[in-house]
């Protein structure tokens, strides 16, 4: 079996990101894969926001439901829950910059282990760079999650000492969800938490670009199986816009 | 008596001169004003700097004055979507400008215009390559990057309701940028769902207050293909 | 009669400013004497600003009728008219700051040839200095008119080469209506728009604590006789608060 | 269940301790939360920074405070009122240090602290006695004084509805500081009329959201003669 065979689905990352998020956080979830973490909350009362300037930012609205005045940062439809808010751009961007949220979850390209995340462009010479609003958020949460496979589609390592690809963020980032391992960001660089079953500490430093400590009471990441995937995915990071 | 309610779009749109820089409202599809931008496609002043948070989600609005050859410069934060193949295009020829910046410094670089506030110290940006060649201080420990305030001679903004003050509510997320927009530009312009009598908005629930608006019309729906325009030259 | 005898009430000097005050004007007035103002406007449709938070702030409520909340920055009760809207004092500032007012009107101790102002101590070393809005509006509107006395109680001249009082604003000012004058601050310093009868341009440069020129087509200020006061009154300029 | 509404006032403010940084709310007699200062001064944590836009109406609010002999310092715009011969006696005894800021400074600066902003510059005060000591800059042409964000431990702030997210709303001029203090104050407890069902408030006519505040107390009338407190040692 492949170290990818072994490797969680997105949901499986997001169940186990989810279970470190307690009642009553104040959390933006990335475009993209960070936003399945909110399918996991086992009915603990978190309250999301969007940049686009809602706190309170609820389900996908059902099929014809759908209001255009009413999207997330994404784009999408989204509804707006009883306790819900709605405003301006510099309040909304306030609210990030002024470390005001809990948490922040983000997919990125590169992780390294100072805590530099790249997740917006994969190219310095990008000429139609997708800033949006991820500078903002990797700039001001009171911790940076990010969620992302361990590896790139070719197996090249996301996990770094030092990022390739244009920063979001420098030293921000406070742990990683990978889909093979749970791994902190700490000042003496990458600890690692958890590992799924059947891959050693020494499989996953194979597949990581950075040196990797592991933590004395290393843990096994186990995910319930009915949210495993037929074959991970390995498409770009979201980002925001 | 104040009156700043207008019938036509285009005749509020008569000061926009060559070479003027105009905002406009909205993220995505949400807030944006339709029927002001195509009647600034119409008017036809050209060599504009266009500040937009998104450009490119289609050929509809900013992604359709971009396609109009209007726009000499684009600032925005998220210049993705379909039309960047065609965006690529022009910028490899040179018809446009462009500068990107983060979206909450975007936002609060125009509401410093908005409140006179002339440059302010950010942490967003700080070690990224958005951060090379400027400004950058460190402050309690930690890196900040020096920006400015972005104003305009004219903002184009959607909104919800409108009184004869000029008095502004909006829908939903359409809020977005219109309220920095609308105290940012010296020219505001105003596109709503309806006019409402004076008082009709409780003080408590007006979002932009008429000081920052001069006009406002009705909105009206723009057909898809209205948008088209001969490509840029 | 003395010079002071001939001199413009309190309601005349805001008479004769309001009618420089076009309809859709808006317009600030400070604390005090600049409040009369609102009373002189013919019915042409001006929106009143206070900065603790009201555009299209209304006269003072019939008695019984105050409400606590309802203030305004002299913290004297208001009403609100409709069309008013309510905003916190970062958008109030805003609005001051960004240059959005029309029109501040304030008192004050003195003004300079300069376009400086003084108007919120007669001391730098005042222990309890009493700054309040006044720089933050002396800095902002679009224009500044200053009402006020033409002199002191004393007799001293308030219309100086410099300053002698603690500055509020640094080359602010572009109009002072006093009770003897009209009095246009240029880059040349003071330039005499209109006087009142009985007043020389000589009796004026002799009350005056800078060089006057006089405007080729010098006016004569004269002001309705019903709103001529008993007795000028000069106590200290309004501040705001 | 997330809920910020309590019952005792005097148990929200267990948190300040000696040498905090307290904000409160109000301008004047509108929006100043008195229960919740009555409380901090029945709670008795010395030497606190206060931040207060007024200061010195009476033997009220921050007037009582003062006299308290609670706090070591206070920063306000205007400390003027039928209190100034008793302050006056105070800051000659050395009982508290004064910093007096210019209104929209002190605005703009709590507003700062809250959004993120470290520092800013702005045209007020420049020339004056108040930029001494201060860097300065010249941003198009116009002098301009370097500011910093003002933040705060806590706020105490006076508001109108409460949900139980802490979602609030304000009654008229009593909004003033209270949105900006609330955001920058690590802290904060609002002093309601009432507390209402989620979603009772709705989402276009929140003025504070909940993320900016902690708990929410009923507001109680405070008698004159209850402000009375030993005068300051």
């Amino acid at each position: 079996m492949t170290l990818s065979a072994k490797g969680l689905s997105r949901d499986q990352i997001a169940w186990r990101l989810a279970r470190d998020i307690p009642e009553g956080w104040f959390v933006n979830l990335g475009i993209g894969m960070p936003e399945k973490v909110a399918n996991h909350l086992d009915g603990r009362e978190v309250i999301f926001h969007s940049e686009n300037g809602i706190l309170g930012m609820g389900p996908t609205p059902p099929a014809g439901q759908e209001d255009p005045q009413l999207i997330n940062a994404g784009k999408k439809p989204i509804t707006a829950l009883p306790g819900a808010s709605f405003f301006d751009h510099a309040w909304s961007f306030g609210i990030v910059r002024g470390g005001h949220l809990d948490l922040c979850v983000l997919g990125a390209y590169q992780v390294a282990a100072n805590g530099d995340i790249a997740n917006w462009a994969r190219s310095a010479d990008d000429p139609l760079p997708a800033i949006g609003g991820a500078m903002d958020l990797a700039a001001g949460a009171k911790r940076i999650f990010v969620m992302m496979d361990h590896v790139e589609k070719s197996g090249a390592p996301r996990l770094l000492e030092r990022c390739a690809y244009p920063l979001t963020g420098a030293g921000v980032v406070r742990r990683v969800y990978t889909s093979l391992a749970v791994v902190d960001v700490t000042p003496e660089g990458f600890v690692v938490r958890e590992i799924v079953p059947g891959v050693s500490p020494g499989d996953l430093q194979a597949v990581t670009g950075a040196r990797l400590a592991f933590a004395p009471d290393l843990g096994v990441l186990e995910a319930p199986a009915e949210l495993a995937a037929p074959a991970p995915d390995a498409a770009a990071p979201g980002k925001a816009a | 008596m104040i009156d700043k309610r207008h019938e036509d779009a285009r005749a509020c749109l008569t000061d926009i001169r060559d070479g003027d820089t105009v905002m406009v409202s909205g993220f995505g599809d949400s807030g944006r004003p339709n029927w002001l931008m195509k009647a600034l496609i119409d008017h036809g002043a050209r060599n504009l700097t266009l500040i937009s948070n998104n450009a490119g989600e289609g050929p509809v609005g900013a992604g359709a004055l971009i396609m109009s050859g209007l726009i000499g410069k684009l600032i925005c934060s998220f210049p993705r979507g379909a039309m960047v193949p065609a965006m690529m295009d022009l910028l490899n020829r040179g018809a446009f400008e462009l500068e990107v910046i983060p979206q909450g410094t975007l936002a609060e670089r125009i509401r410093a215009a908005g409140a006179g506030v002339s440059a302010f110290y950010t942490p967003t940006g700080y070690g990224t390559k958005h951060a090379e060649g400027k400004e950058t201080r460190e402050i309690d420990g930690r890196g900040h990057v020096l920006e400015y305030a972005l104003k305009a001679d004219h903002a184009l903004v959607r909104a919800k309701q409108a009184d004869r003050w000029g008095n502004l509510t909006y829908d939903k997320l359409g809020r977005s940028f219109g309220p920095l927009m609308c105290a940012a530009a010296a020219h505001t312009v105003a596109e709503v769902d309806e006019f409402v009598e004076l008082g009709a908005i409780s003080p408590e629930h007006v979002i932009t207050p008429g000081i920052f608006v001069q006009k406002a019309v009705l909105t009206r729906p723009v057909p898809a293909d209205a948008w088209k325009t001969e490509a840029a030259a």
